[in-house]
């Protein structure tokens, strides 16, 4: 117990020290020792907090309760199978792009606000991951909005500052509307802590089945928003090319996986056997199906590499949603699997990008050519990455696929269950259109590419570490699909 | 309609009182005049109160000759509420008439709306 | 055959708009709601002058009713509102009027227990001939102790709005002088044979309060008219002599703290059950019915040193 | 009879006397009474509230020699005790907060006035807290509102003048359809103490006569007890008598003054008409109504404010709004969040104007945004205090706030009618609350690189820093175990019945 609650609280204590410590590294020498010692002690943090978690994630077993909110409203920790895939998504990329940024945020000012936030988010995620009931959840999808913005708007900038802004704007009207639901699910049920499958009392299905299935329906599309699902997916593109590289890794990697988590655990709540083959499951498979083409389709167009790669997130992550739409138990594990794949993938080809920019300060797609004679490692790197987000087999993102692919087909839903899987292929092509020429265009430049001018621009150890560790790992759980299958069962079967 | 209006005409006219001043209050800018209008109400509602008070062929409740049957004396209770309520009166009369004052010694206005322009103008 | 669009035109329709909305670039709340950028703070004084110039001639195109349509409406608007509205209320309280119990009968409600204990045992538990006087200093004492703190914090307020600092004192002082009457024969004449008649039929109002009509109230109104007019007569030079800003700070400090006191010795005593050992006396004598009369004279002190406090205020802000 | 029981006597006369007492002091002389009689009577309400919880049972307290219906009556429940305790903290922490303020705006010759104002509004409050007796509540109900406006314009700029005359104005109209009201109920039911007209109103219902003015009585009391706490659209006058005010006074009037009178309303539909009558009446539509409008519009307002202080104000009035939305649903469970609401606006409102005024005190003295640009780097403390206020207004778990509109959504899911309107209208408000706070807090840790203000460290406002410390203390126990305070809110209610 103390484990979950050090692991939750460690960090944020951390991030609020550094926060108050607070002054913003001076130029010259006495600033240099300063930065030193603010990345060290951000650097041990990030290390000691990555640790309690695993010990956490190994040895915590039972649930237990902090305190009572209100007398039937208790918050509550429990780690769970879904709660220990999210939260070793989280404890792999945060790190990452944590010593990332070390690199990277050289040059940013109030370095401090950004480590303590990049903590304070840390420890939020495991708060979210290890809450055991809705109420508690929902404290922690909250405290993730508000911690994460100044990530977003870090810059200071004009557009930064209404991107972070819009950012919560989106968020907060997504949260409240599943607050919303979850007043209505209170009133319908027992207890608020999550279950395996419907939480619902019979008597209340019977009597409001169509109040519940629209409350049901307002809960996903508010959880959606931070998921990016359709109509409310415009804060991503927005936040992600403002942010600093590591921030938008971060957030795209494991924060908006918060809102897959959320919807597992309302999906959850309502229970399969409640929603399956209601008008809530089409319009919901709809939606998402709009989403993964339509958001493959605005990258494809899209100059800017990070806003580019925004749109793929929102087109992936919409792959997850619909593997939990089809709710069968096969697209489910899909689901799961593309949360890590995804989640590795997308931290990487951030984390890529943020190195091109540090090191040549290039932006749109079309100023790259010739990018993978400068940099070929972090281009390789790239490359691999790309080959798992299309979905080619060696890496984890044709496992998942494959897995929603069949489970689609399998669900035997009268339209989406073939539909699905032809707009996934179609999306898939996009991707690889979207993706691909930047490796084509970056390593063969063409002829009239100009070799003299060519200087290696390989960025420094702390940046390319974690990309190849991230990109391994992407690649890993491709090959060895059964290191992470004890997880990913568990998870399936204890949702 | 109910069957006392004409019995109860002392009300009634208390009642339209009120609503004279409450117009005063609403409909005059002079701020003099729209503290008469006040005045005008809190004396609808002693009116109203001294009313509620009267019983026929009863004289005031001050005990002559040792006489204590309730048969002799009109209800005190409104009365002594009717002594309290103007004491009330006076003070917020005494407070808006010094209010006023101090508004136009500032502003030499008696018209709110005017001063708020001013104020609007001063930007402050 | 194929039409070409310029991109002006292109921008202008539906498709462009809802890719943009699509895409995320551009959405309804743009400008309207929290997407209002925030501008750089920027130190520069004339454009603040220019700008507060700018308002100013906004605000006047604003208020300038004689030109402003809107505005004009709006006061219409208002006024026919407001006088609707007020003909309604009269309306309802007609009806309600018309539907409270007959006046001037003894059937009503308001003729219960309550009054008839107060007419019956008035004179025996509060020692009061005047049963009003009895009811609002012993029965209701509470309202009354409130409705004395209502005078206090009025003066005290007053006193906040209108009292002037030293300098400022010597300037009203002057204006005083050159405005109000001064040494006029015959208000002077007239007020040396009223003021003292006036202000001994006041303190027989007040001390007369538990016998007849009366009480501390109207005669302190009655003392402070009095005393007013003496300053009205003979100036403030004159007053000065015996009443000051200090004279009145006491007296009321004096009086409140002695009325507090009293009843919160009688309340507590009456609350738990505990005897009293304030005499009633014999009813009708001057000295009766217990704490009645120091009260009366305690809240007639407090009232005349008050209108008077007010008056002069008001003309000159001290005294 | 208990020697604990007199102390809502006690605390009553104690602060009235002290109001006398502080007319001949110097200003420090009286500043010190003022605190300690504050702190005196709320440690008083403290014992009162644990003896009430532990017998379980309210009392009734005579002021006087005489029973009811004769004698006046005060009366002491869980409710009034916890009720009065609450406030004398929140007067204490405001008093503390703006102290700092007070020279600077305020002549020092009137220093002692100001603290007589604060100790009669004090007595004025805890009157209304305990009283039994209507016409004792009109009585102070006029106390409260000239100490409200002797507080709004001791600061002496043409702002705050205009605004009290029109404070005072507003008030006039509510106290005259008040004690109108009073009047008409008294017609009808011969008493005024509070439990002998519920009898005979009980009575009037029964035998089904006086139904018209009966309603038009309740329907006037309320209506100027909704003009006094500034439901919405009575609400002209706030803006600027909270905007412009001393500080310490703006955190009392939005926090009590206006809450004093909502509490006499409270006490006046459970303990003078009964609450099923009460509901009968469909004076609750009304209320649900405007307080819903209150809700969107006084946000609206505060959105487009370009002033700190007033937007803060405006959103008093949406909060207002949120309050009579719970009396507007008709349950136990709407007014228990009203109740709750109640005090954790208190809370929170007073927090955020002592926290802006340390804002504003390192801008230059100046309330509008773009000078506030990152003014809590150059306050920390008073920046940290607003944004917590903000979080708590925006509803965000572990503050007060979160609880709030917990309590009033599970009440609205009881109501059939009303309950789509009041959560998407507690929804937009809701949202609408994090965009004019957030927009703030944002502004206010937005660096600026060249600043012409000076910043301010702990060492200058120790007195300051910790009053802001409490009220977050305040804000996140509200937040955080509010099951108690629930408890005792529904325990006080069950005691007014």
């Amino acid at each position: 117990m103390y484990l979950i609650l050090l692991s939750i609280l460690f960090p944020a204590a951390a991030g609020l020290f550094l926060l108050i410590r607070g002054r913003t590294p001076l130029s010259g020498e006495k600033g240099n020792t300063d930065r030193k010692t603010l990345l060290a002690l951000t650097g041990c943090f990030l290390v000691i907090t990555a640790s309690l978690v695993f010990a956490s994630l190994l040895t915590v077993k039972e649930g237990f309760t902090l305190f009572f909110l209100t007398k039937t409203l208790p918050i509550y920790f429990r780690i769970d199978g879904v709660g220990r895939l999210f939260s070793l998504l989280a404890v792999i990329v945060l790190p990452c792009a944590g010593f990332f940024s070390f690199a990277y945020m050289k040059h940013e000012e109030r370095e401090s606000r950004y480590y303590g936030f990049y903590l304070l988010v840390f420890g939020v995620l495991n708060g979210l991951c290890f809450a055991g009931n809705l109420i508690t959840f929902y404290l922690f999808f909250e405290l993730l909005t508000l911690s994460s913005m100044p990530l977003v708007l870090h810059s200071g900038s004009k557009e930064a500052v209404m991107a972070g802004l819009k950012y919560l704007f989106y968020s907060l009207c997504g949260a409240y509307a599943a607050l919303f639901g979850i007043y209505f699910l209170y009133q319908n049920c027992d207890s608020l802590t999550f279950t395996t499958d419907g939480a619902l009392r019979a008597s209340a299905i019977t009597q409001q089945g169509g109040f519940l299935l629209l409350t049901a329906f307002v809960m996903l599309l508010g959880f959606g928003v931070k998921a990016g699902m359709f109509p409310m997916h415009a804060w991503l593109p927005a936040a992600h090319p403002v942010a600093p590289a590591p921030a938008s890794a971060v957030l795209s990697a494991v924060i908006v996986k918060a809102g897959v988590l959320a919807i597992i655990r309302v999906l959850a709540m309502f229970g399969k056997d409640f929603l399956r083959g209601t008008w809530v499951q089409s319009g919901w498979i709809i939606l998402t199906l709009v989403t993964v083409f339509m958001g493959s389709l605005l990258a494809y167009r899209e100059p800017v590499l990070k806003k580019r790669l925004a749109y793929s997130t929102v087109s992936q992550i919409s792959y997850i949603l619909f593997g939990l739409a089809v709710m069968d138990e096969t697209s489910f594990t899909g689901a799961l699997f593309h949360v890590l794949a995804h989640g590795f993938v997308k931290a990487a080809l951030f984390l890529c990008a943020g190195a091109i920019i540090y090191k040549t300060g290039k932006t749109r797609v079309e100023e790259m050519r010739g990018i993978g004679k400068e940099m070929p490692l972090t281009m390789w790197c790239f490359t691999i990455a790309s080959l798992g987000l299309i979905g080619i087999p060696p890496t984890g993102g044709f496992v998942s696929k494959w897995y929603l692919a069949l489970g689609s087909l399998e669900s035997g839903l009268p339209v989406f269950g073939v539909l699905g899987p032809v707009i996934l292929l179609l999306s898939a092509l996009l991707t690889a259109g979207y993706l691909l020429p930047l490796t084509i265009h970056g390593f063969f430049p063409g002829a009239d590419y100009d070799y003299g001018s060519l200087q290696k621009k390989e960025p420094c150890k702390l940046m390319t570490v974690p990309v190849f560790i991230l990109t391994f790992l992407s690649v890993l759980i491709g090959l060895f699909p059964n290191l992470v299958d004890g997880i990913i069962v568990m998870a399936a079967a204890r949702r | 309609m109910g069957p006392n209006l004409f019995a109860n005409y002392g009300e009634a006219v208390s009642a339209i009182l009120f609503c004279i001043g409450f117009t005063n209050l609403l409909l005059q800018t002079n701020l003099i005049k729209k503290i008469i209008g006040l005045n005008i109400m809190d004396s609808a509602i002693y009116l109203f109160l001294a009313e509620k008070g009267y019983i026929t062929g009863r004289v005031a409740p001050i005990v002559a000759d040792g006489v204590t049957s309730t048969e002799s004396y009109i209800n005190p209770i409104p009365s002594g509420l009717v002594l309290t309520g103007i004491v009330v009166s006076v003070s917020v009369t005494a407070l808006m008439l010094s209010l006023t004052i101090r508004l136009y010694t500032r502003y030499h206005t008696l018209d709110l709306d005017e001063i708020s322009t001013q104020l609007k103008r001063e930007g402050k | 055959m194929s039409r070409k669009k310029t991109a002006e035109e292109y921008e202008k329709t539906f498709a462009f708009r809802f890719f943009r909305w699509l895409s995320g670039e551009k959405d309804p709340y743009i400008g309207n709601v929290e997407m209002q950028p925030q501008k750089k703070y920027e130190p520069d004084h004339e454009a603040a002058l220019r700008r507060e110039k700018e308002h100013d001639a906004i605000m006047d195109k604003v208020y300038d009713t004689g030109h402003n349509r809107w505005l004009h409406l709006f006061h219409r608007l208002y006024q026919t509102t407001s006088v609707l509205f007020c003909l309604f209320l009269i309306a309802l309280l007609l009806v309600t009027v018309s539907y409270l119990p007959a006046n001037g009968t003894v059937t009503r409600p308001v003729n219960n227990e309550v009054s008839a204990r107060y007419i019956e045992k008035g004179l025996e538990e509060t020692g009061a001939v005047n049963i009003v006087a009895g009811m609002i200093l012993d029965y209701r004492a509470f309202d009354t102790l409130g409705e004395s703190h209502v005078l206090f914090v009025a003066t005290i307020t007053v006193l906040i709005l209108l009292r002037l600092n030293k300098t400022e004192k010597d300037e009203a002082e002057v204006s005083d002088r050159r405005f109000e009457p001064k040494n006029d024969a015959i208000l002077q004449v007239v007020a040396t044979f009223l003021v003292p008649v006036i202000i001994i039929f006041g303190i027989y109002i007040i001390l007369n309060g538990h016998l007849g009509p009366g009480g501390g109230f109207s005669g302190g109104a009655v003392i402070g008219a009095g005393l007013v007019l003496y300053l009205n007569a003979f100036g403030f030079k004159k007053t000065e002599r015996f009443f000051t800003e200090k004279t009145y700070k006491w007296v009321c400090f004096f009086s409140l703290s002695f009325y507090c006191l009293a009843k919160s010795y009688s309340f507590y005593t009456g609350a738990n059950h505990l005897h009293s050992v304030i005499p009633k006396g014999t009813p009708g004598a001057i000295l009766s019915s217990g704490l009645i009369l120091p009260l009366n004279i305690a809240v007639g002190l407090v009232v005349a040193c008050t209108i008077y406090a007010f008056y002069a205020m008001f003309r000159k802000g001290g005294f | 009879m208990n020697f604990i029981c007199n102390i809502p006597f006690f605390s009553i006369l104690l602060s009235l006397f002290s109001g006398t007492v502080c007319s001949v002091l110097s200003a420090k002389a009286a500043k010190i009474v003022n605190r300690v009689v504050i702190l005196a009577v709320g440690l008083m309400s403290a014992i009162l509230l644990l003896y009430l919880l532990s017998t379980g049972e309210s009392f009734i307290y005579w002021m006087g020699h005489f029973p009811a219906p004769w004698g006046n009556e005060i009366r002491a429940g869980v409710l009034e005790a916890g009720m009065a305790l609450f406030f004398c903290i929140i007067m204490y922490l405001s008093m503390a907060g703006g102290a700092h303020k007070l020279p600077g705006e305020v002549v020092e010759s009137k220093h002692n006035l100001y603290y007589i104002l604060v100790n009669l509004l004090l007595s004025s409050l805890l009157a209304l807290v305990y009283t039994n007796d209507m016409f004792t509540a009109y009585v102070f109900v006029e106390i409260n509102t000239i100490s409200a406006c002797g507080l709004i314009m001791i600061r002496q700029v043409g702002r705050t003048i205009e605004a009290a005359v029109r404070y005072m104005i507003m008030s006039l109209l509510g106290s005259g359809l008040l004690l109108f009201g009073l009047c008409i109920m008294y017609d009808l039911t011969g008493h005024l103490l509070m439990s002998n007209i519920k009898e005979s109103v009980g009575l009037i219902v029964a035998n089904g006569e006086y139904q018209i003015p009966l309603i038009v009585s309740v329907a006037l009391m309320c209506t100027g007890l909704c003009i006094k706490s500034a439901l919405f659209p009575f609400h002209a006058w706030l803006p600027d008598a909270y905007g412009y005010s001393t500080v310490s006074s703006a955190a009392i009037l939005s926090s009590l003054v206006s809450k004093g009178y909502i509490f006499l309303l409270i006490k006046i539909i459970y303990r003078v008409i009964g609450f099923s009558v009460f509901n009968s009446t469909r004076m609750i539509d009304v209320l649900f109504v405007f307080g819903l409008m209150g809700m969107i519009f006084g946000s609206l307002s505060a959105i487009k404010e370009n002033d700190v202080r007033r937007m803060i104000a405006f959103s008093s009035v949406a909060q207002i709004g949120y309050i009579y939305m719970g009396f507007g649903m008709g349950t136990q469970a709407g007014m228990v969040a009203s109740i709750f609401h109640i005090l954790s606006h208190a809370a929170t409102k007073s927090l955020l104007f002592i926290a802006a005024i340390g804002l504003t005190d390192v801008s230059g003295g100046s309330r509008r945004f773009a000078d506030l640009t990152g003014s809590a780097y150059r306050n920390k403390w008073a920046g940290v205090a607003f944004t917590a206020g903000s979080l708590s207004m925006v509803g965000v778990p572990l503050f007060s706030g979160f609880i709030s509109k917990l309590l009033f959504a599970q009440a609205a899911v009881q109501v059939e009618g009303k309950m789509l309107a009041s959560l998407i209208v507690l929804g937009i408000s809701t949202v609408l609350n994090a965009v004019y706070f957030m927009k703030t807090v944002i502004r206010i840790y937005t660096a600026t690189t060249e600043t012409p203000y000076e910043g301010i460290t702990f060492r200058h406002m120790k007195a300051y820093a910790v009053t802001l410390v409490f009220f977050i203390l305040l804000n996140v126990i509200l937040g955080v175990s509010s099951q108690p305070v629930v408890d005792m809110i529904g325990q006080g209610l069950a005691m007014f019945a």
